[in-house]
C-alpha cells in the first residue's frame, strides 16, 4: 500500500473506475489539460483521452445539465464544479432534474451521477472559495450528500458513490486535500453509502462531525487527554443520514455535541439535534450542542480565524455539556 | 445547403408549402405516400387530442395543460424527419411530435392527469419526459448526443423549447456546450410568438431566433413552422450534418399558438383576436390537406373517415388513462432512489399508519 | 376596511408602496399586461407605467440579477418569481451577492429587494409549482425570509419587507391566496420582520406554523373541540428567526409540535426542534414532534393526498405528544 | 458609425495603434496631452502595481491574486472613455481601469489582502466590488444601468468580463435582458485567450465573441485589447449611443493575459512560450509609449522619472494597506444586516467569550 494524500487517493478512485467502467467520463472546467485546479484528475487526460476527460466551457448549470444528459444516456459521468461556491449555479439541474428524473418517469430513466466539488474554509482563500451550505443539497429527496474525511475514506466513498445508481453530491474538504497521508490500497475499495464510521468509541459523550472537522474533533480530544471517554462518529453520507448510528450513539452516553463548520441555522446539525431529540430524547442528560460557524458570511482571510471552528471551541463544547 | 441559402440575417425564411396549399417545386421534398399520410393523420390526431385534454380540464378530469393547436407542423415535420433511435427532447408543448415518435397518447394524458406513471415511456421510445423549468432540458439534449457519439452511435437528438425558453442561462450554456464539443444535436425553437403574455419582440431584441446560433458558431435557419414540409427539409439537412459530425444547427420555427398559453390563462387579456385570425388564415393542418389533395392523396371520403377514426381513437386513449390505476402510496416513496434507505422506508410505514382513511 | 383575499392584500400593499415611495419598482414574468400569473400585480401597469412596473424576458436569474443592481444604485425593486420552483434559478444571485453585498462592501452598496414568489402545495398543480424548499433561503446570512398567512398579514409584512433596508424573500402560499378574505386596512399598516406572531395563547402545548399551515392547524384544534389548551404561533419571519417567541412558549407549554410542509429532513423544523432542545431542554416534557411531508418529491396530482398535511396528521401529533 | 465599418462577421477589427507605435491618422482620435499622459501613467502604475502584488503574494503578505500584465490597455482605454457618473462594473482582474477611475490602489490591495474594506470605495467612486462567481455582475450592470435611465441621469455603465465568462448563463440573461430594456450599457469582454487553462477556441465555437451581440440585437465590435487608442474610440462611441437611449454594445477587447491565471497557478502546465512572446511584442504600454513620443509628449528622462514616482507610489499604497487595521471580531458581524438581529447578537456575544486568546 501507498501513502496519499487526499487529491492522490481521489485521484486514484477516478482512475480505477474509468478503468475498470467504460461508461464513467470526466467533465469540468480546468480536469483535462491542466488536470484539475487542485491536481485532482491529473494524469487522467493522459490516460483516457479527450473523450472522457472533458474540459468544459465555463458554465456550471452546463456543466451540471449536461452530465445529466449524458447520465440518462448511458454513461456515468463524474462531474466537477471548481469550488462549492459555484456549485449555487448547478441547484436547479440538481434539483429539478437529477434528483427528480428516476421518480418523474417511474424509473424508467435514471441520473447516475456524481458531482465533485472542493469545500470548506479554513485554508485562507478566496471570497467564495471557502463555502460550507452542504445543508442545501441533503434538504433535496433524491439526491445523495457524501463527504470524505480522510484519503482512505475519500477513495471507499468516491468509488461507491460512482458505482451508485443515483446522484451523489461528493463534497471534498479543502482543508483535508493535503493535510494527512495515510495508506490506501489500490484496486478494488469501497465504503458503502449512508453508513456513518465509529472513529473511536467512548461512553461518556458522542461528538459527531465529517470531513475537514474530524481532525480538528479528534485535536480536541487530544487536549483533554482522556478525561472523557468520548464516541466520535464520523458521518460520511449527510444525506440519507445514518439515523441508527446516531441513535444507537447517543442512546449509550446521553450526551452530543455536533460539529459543523457551516453557520449554525438550519444546517446539517440542526436535523441532527432533531433526530436525538425525537428519538432518544428521554436518553439525554444535556442539551445537544451544536459547535458551528456564526450566522454570518465567512470573513475574507484576515477575519477568518474568527469564524473557522478550532478545537478550543470543541473541547469548551465538550466541557459544558459534560458539566451540563 | 439550406442554411447557406437561408441566412436568418438576410431575412431569409424557408418556405415551401404556402398557406394556400401550392408548394415551391424546387424545395418540394421526396416523401412517400405512406410517410405523408402518416403525418397528416397525426397531425389530426393531435388536433382532436388537444381539443379533447382542453375540454377534459374544463370537466376536472385533467390538470392544467398547454395547448398545441396551429403547432402541429412545427413537431410533426421534425418527427418525420428522424431516425428511429433519435431522441427527442421535449419541453411541455410538443403533443404531435410524441405521439407522432410512438410515445401512447394515453400515457400523455396520465401525465396530464397528475400520474407519474404517464412519463414512463415504452422501451425502445427515446424520448425524455415533459419537462417544466423552461430551458433546463436543453443541456440534457447535449449530453444524451454526448453519450451516443461517446459510443459511435449513429443517433442525433432533437431538442425542442420555446422563444420564451431562449433566454433562459440553460439555452445559451446547452447551446455553446453543443457547439464546442459539436454533439448531433437539432435545435428547434417554436417560435409561436408568445412566452404566456409576453410578445416575442420583448422576449429577445434579437430580430430572429435563428440567429442566437451566430453566438454559438453553428448555423441557424428560420423556417415556416406552419409548413410541415418546411420543417421536414430543414430537419433532415440538419440530423445530416449532425450524423457526419459536422454538429449542431438550431431550427426557428416561425409558428403560433392557437390556444391560451395553458387552460388557467385568459388570452384575451394580452393579445388581439385580429392577430389569432391572421394566424387562422395559416393553419398548418388545412394547407397540409390541400397538398395531399393535390397530390391525388386525399379527398372528403378519406377526410370523414380519418375523422371518425381518430375521434374514437382519442376516446379510447382516455379511457385507457382513466382507467390507469392511481399510484398508490407507496408509489410516491419507491423511486425516490434505486434502493429506499431505511429512515424513509420508516418514515413511509409512519406516515402510511396516520393517513387517514379514504386518502390512501 | 375592506374585505379582501391575500392576492387583494398583497395588490394593495404593493400599489401604496409605489405610490409612497417612486423608487419602488415591479418586474418579473407576466406581471405587467398580464397583471401576473395570479393577478398579484394586477391594475399595477396602468396605474405606474412600464418604467416601473416591467415584464421581463423569461429568465429568473436575470430577473434577480437585475434587480440586485437596480438595488445597487437606489431602486427598491419586488421582483417576482412566478412559482418557487423556478426560484432555484436566482439561488446563485441571491446567495453570492443579494445576501453579501452590504458585508462585502462594509454598508457601501446595499440590496433593498424583495423577492416575491408563490410557494406550497395543496392545490394540485403542475410539477414544480407546489414547491416549499424555504430552508434554502433561510440558511443563508444576509437574507431574511417572510411568510405571511393571512390577507392582513401579508399586507403588513410585505409593506416591511419592501422598506427593510436588507434583501427579502416574501413566499406566498398559492393555497391561501385566495381561501380566506378578511378585513384590510388601505394606508399605513406594517407588521414588524423577526416576530412571530400568537395565534392563541394556551398552556399545555405549542403549535408551531407558518404560511399556509396556520390553517390546517386551527381546523386540527378545531377538531380537538378544546381537548388541550394550545398556544399557537406563526412564525411570519423565518430567518432571522424569532427563538425568543419559540422558547418563551416552550418553556411555558413544555410541549411543541412543529408543523412544516416541506419534506421533513433538514427542513426549518429541525432548526426549530434543535433551538428548543438547547435553551429549553429541561422544560421539555416530550420530544419536539414534527408534522412534515415525508423525504420525497412531492406526488402530481394523483398522490398529492398521500403527501399534504392535513388538520388529522396535526391532530394525531398533538394527541401523541400530550400523552408522551 | 465604428460598429458599421467594423462588422465581426466580416472578419474585421478596430485597429488604430499599431504594434510599432505608429498611428492609423484615419482613425486617430483627439485626445487632450494631458488625459493621454495620465493614461499613459497610469498603465505604467497598473503594471508595477500589478508585479508589485504578484511579489506580495509570494512573500505572504497578500492572498490569491490574478495577475492583470498585458490587460492595461484593455481596462485603461475605456476608463478614458467614461463620464464622471459613469459606473465601472467588474470581474476581478480590472486593476487598471479601477485607478483610472478613482479607486485608491491600497483598497485594492487590502481587498486582496483579505479585508472587505478593500471593497468600500469612496464617496463619489462609481464602481462595484470585484466579483469572483464568473459572469455574475452583468446582470447588475443591467440595473444599475436601468435604475440611472428610470431617473433620466445621463449616466452609462461599463461592465467587464472574460472571454470565460460568456459562457456562463448571467452574461446571456444579462445582455439580452439589456437589449430588450435598452439600458445604457457597454459590455467591454477583455478576452485574454484564455480562461484559467481553457483556449478561447474551447470555449465556445463562435468565431469572435462581438459576434456573440447578433443574438440579442445590438452591435459588436472587436477591438484590438493592446491598442488604447482603439479601446478608447469604440468605448466612446458605445457610451454615446447608450447616452443616447440607442441601448447597449459589446465590445471584444481581444488582449492577451501575460501572468498565471493567479498566482495559484501555473500556465507553463498549458500553453506555449511561444504564445508569450508574440504577444510580449504586442506590449500595449510599449506601443504608447512610442505613440507619445512620436507626438513629443514623453521621453527617456521622462520615463525614469515616472518609473521611480510610480514604484514609490505603490510602496506607498502597500504601506497603507498593510497598515490599515485588522478587522475586528465585531466587523465581521455587523454588516450581515443592517440591523443586527437579536440572535445574531447573541451567538457573537458566545463565540467572543470562547475564542481562544490570540484569536481576537
Ligand atoms: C424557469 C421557468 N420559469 C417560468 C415558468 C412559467 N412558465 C411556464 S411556460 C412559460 C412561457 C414559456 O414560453 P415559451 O418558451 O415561448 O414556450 P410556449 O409556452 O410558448 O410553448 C412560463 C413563463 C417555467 N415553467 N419555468
Ligand atoms: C462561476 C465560477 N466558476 C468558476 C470559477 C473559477 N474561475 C475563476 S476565474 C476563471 C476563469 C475566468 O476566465 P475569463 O472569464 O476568461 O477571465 P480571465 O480569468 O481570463 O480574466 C475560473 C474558471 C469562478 N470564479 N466562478
Ligand atoms: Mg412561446
Ligand atoms: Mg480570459
Amino acid at each position: 500500500m501507498v501513502m496519499m494524500n487526499m487529491v492522490q487517493s481521489i485521484n486514484l478512485a477516478l482512475r480505477e473506475e474509468m478503468e475498470r467502467d467504460t461508461s464513467v467520463v470526466l467533465l469540468g472546467e480546468d480536469v483535462g489539460v491542466d488536470g484539475g485546479v487542485f491536481r485532482v484528475t491529473e494524469g487522467l487526460l493522459d490516460r483516457f483521452g479527450t473523450e472522457r476527460v472533458i474540459d468544459t466551457p465555463l458554465a456550471e448549470a452546463g456543466i451540471a445539465g449536461v452530465a445529466i444528459g449524458m447520465a440518462m444516456n448511458g454513461l456515468r459521468p463524474v462531474a466537477e464544479v471548481q469550488f462549492m461556491g459555484f456549485g449555487y449555479l448547478t441547484l436547479n439541474q440538481m434539483i429539478c432534474h437529477a434528483a427528480r428524473m428516476r421518480n418523474r418517469t417511474r424509473g424508467r430513466l435514471t441520473v447516475p451521477m456524481v458531482l465533485r466539488t472542493p469545500y470548506g474554509a479554513g485554508v485562507k482563500a478566496l471570497e467564495h472559495h471557502s463555502e460550507s451550505t452542504e445543508a442545501l443539497f441533503t434538504q433535496i429527496p433524491g439526491l445523495k450528500v457524501v463527504v470524505p474525511s480522510t484519503p482512505l475514506e475519500a477513495k471507499g466513498l468516491l468509488t461507491s458513490s460512482i458505482r451508485d445508481p443515483d446522484p451523489v453530491i461528493f463534497l471534498e474538504p479543502t482543508r483535508s486535500y493535503r493535510m494527512l497521508k495515510e495508506e490506501v490500497p489500490s484496486g478494488e475499495y469501497t465504503v458503502p453509502l449512508s453508513q456513518a464510521r465509529v472513529v473511536q468509541e467512548g461512553i461518556d459523550l458522542t461528538v459527531i462531525g465529517w470531513g475537514a472537522m474530524i481532525p480538528q474533533i479528534q485535536k480536541a480530544l487530544d487536549s483533554l487527554a482522556g478525561k472523557f471517554s468520548c464516541e466520535v462518529l464520523d458521518l460520511r453520507t449527510l444525506s440519507p443520514l445514518d439515523s441508527n448510528a446516531i441513535i444507537r450513539s447517543v442512546k449509550k452516553t446521553g450526551r452530543c455535541v455536533v460539529v459543523q463548520e457551516a453557520p449554525k441555522s438550519f444546517g446539517v446539525g440542526a436535523e441532527i439535534a432533531a433526530r436525538i431529540n425525537e428519538k432518544a430524547l428521554l436518553s439525554l442528560e444535556a442539551p445537544v450542542e451544536r459547535v458551528a460557524a456564526p450566522d454570518i458570511t465567512i470573513p475574507l482571510p484576515k477575519g477568518e480565524d474568527y469564524y473557522y471552528i478550532g478545537p478550543e471551541r470543541i473541547k469548551s463544547a465538550i466541557e459544558r455539556t459534560m458539566s451540563f | 445547403m439550406l442554411v447557406d441559402d437561408f441566412d436568418p440575417l438576410k431575412g431569409k425564411r424557408l418556405e415551401i408549402l404556402r398557406k394556400d396549399g401550392s408548394v415551391n417545386k424546387k424545395l418540394e421534398p421526396k416523401i412517400d405516400d405512406d410517410i405523408l399520410l402518416k403525418a397528416y393523420r397525426t397531425m389530426v390526431l393531435t388536433r382532436v387530442a388537444d381539443e379533447k385534454a382542453v375540454k377534459l380540464q374544463r370537466q376536472g378530469r385533467l390538470g392544467a395543460y398547454p395547448p398545441t393547436k396551429g403547432q402541429e407542423a412545427s413537431q410533426i415535420g421534425p418527427a418525420l424527419a428522424m431516425g428511429p433511435n433519435d431522441w427527442l427532447v421535449w419541453a411541455f408543448r410538443e403533443l404531435g411530435g410524441l405521439i407522432y415518435r410512438g410515445v401512447p397518447l394515453w400515457r400523455l394524458y396520465l401525465y396530464w392527469m397528475g400520474n407519474e406513471e404517464g412519463s414512463s415511456y415504452p422501451e425502445g421510445v427515446h424520448a425524455t419526459p415533459s419537462v417544466v423549468p423552461v430551458g433546463s432540458q436543453v443541456p440534457h439534449a447535449v449530453g444524451i448526443a454526448y453519450a451516443a457519439k461517446q459510443r459511435k452511435e449513429d443517433t442525433a437528438v432533437v431538442c425542442f423549447f420555446g422563444d420564451g425558453g431562449t433566454s433562459e442561462g440553460d439555452f445559451h450554456e446547452g447551446l455553446n456546450f453543443a457547439g464546442v464539443m459539436r454533439t448531433p444535436n437539432v435545435f428547434i425553437c417554436q417560435n409561436n410568438q408568445w412566452a404566456i403574455s409576453v410578445p416575442r419582440e420583448r422576449q429577445t431584441a434579437s430580430k430572429t431566433i435563428a440567429q442566437k446560433a451566430v453566438a454559438y458558431g453553428f448555423p441557424g435557419i428560420q423556417v415556416d413552422g406552419n409548413d410541415v414540409l418546411a420543417l421536414y427539409v430543414a430537419t433532415k439537412e440538419a440530423l445530416e450534418r449532425a450524423r457526419k459530425g459536422e454538429g449542431p444547427t438550431l431550427i426557428e420555427s416561425y409558428t403560433y399558438r392557437m390556444g391560451d398559453h395553458t387552460t388557467s390563462d385568459d388570452a384575451t387579456r394580452y393579445r388581439l383576436e385580429k392577430e389569432l385570425l391572421e394566424w387562422a388564415d395559416r393553419d398548418p393542418i388545412a394547407r397540409f390537406r390541400v397538398y395531399l389533395t393535390n397530390r391525388g392523396l386525399w379527398g372528403e371520403e378519406k377526410e370523414k373517415a380519418l375523422l371518425e377514426e381518430v375521434s374514437a381513437t382519442v376516446e379510447e386513449e382516455v379511457k385507457k388513462a382513466e382507467s390507469f390505476p392511481r399510484p398508490t402510496f407507496e408509489d410516491c416513496f419507491r423511486h425516490t432512489f434505486a434502493t429506499m434507505p431505511e429512515d424513509l422506508r420508516e418514515q413511509m410505514e409512519a406516515l402510511r399508519r396516520e393517513l387517514p382513511t379514504g386518502r390512501e
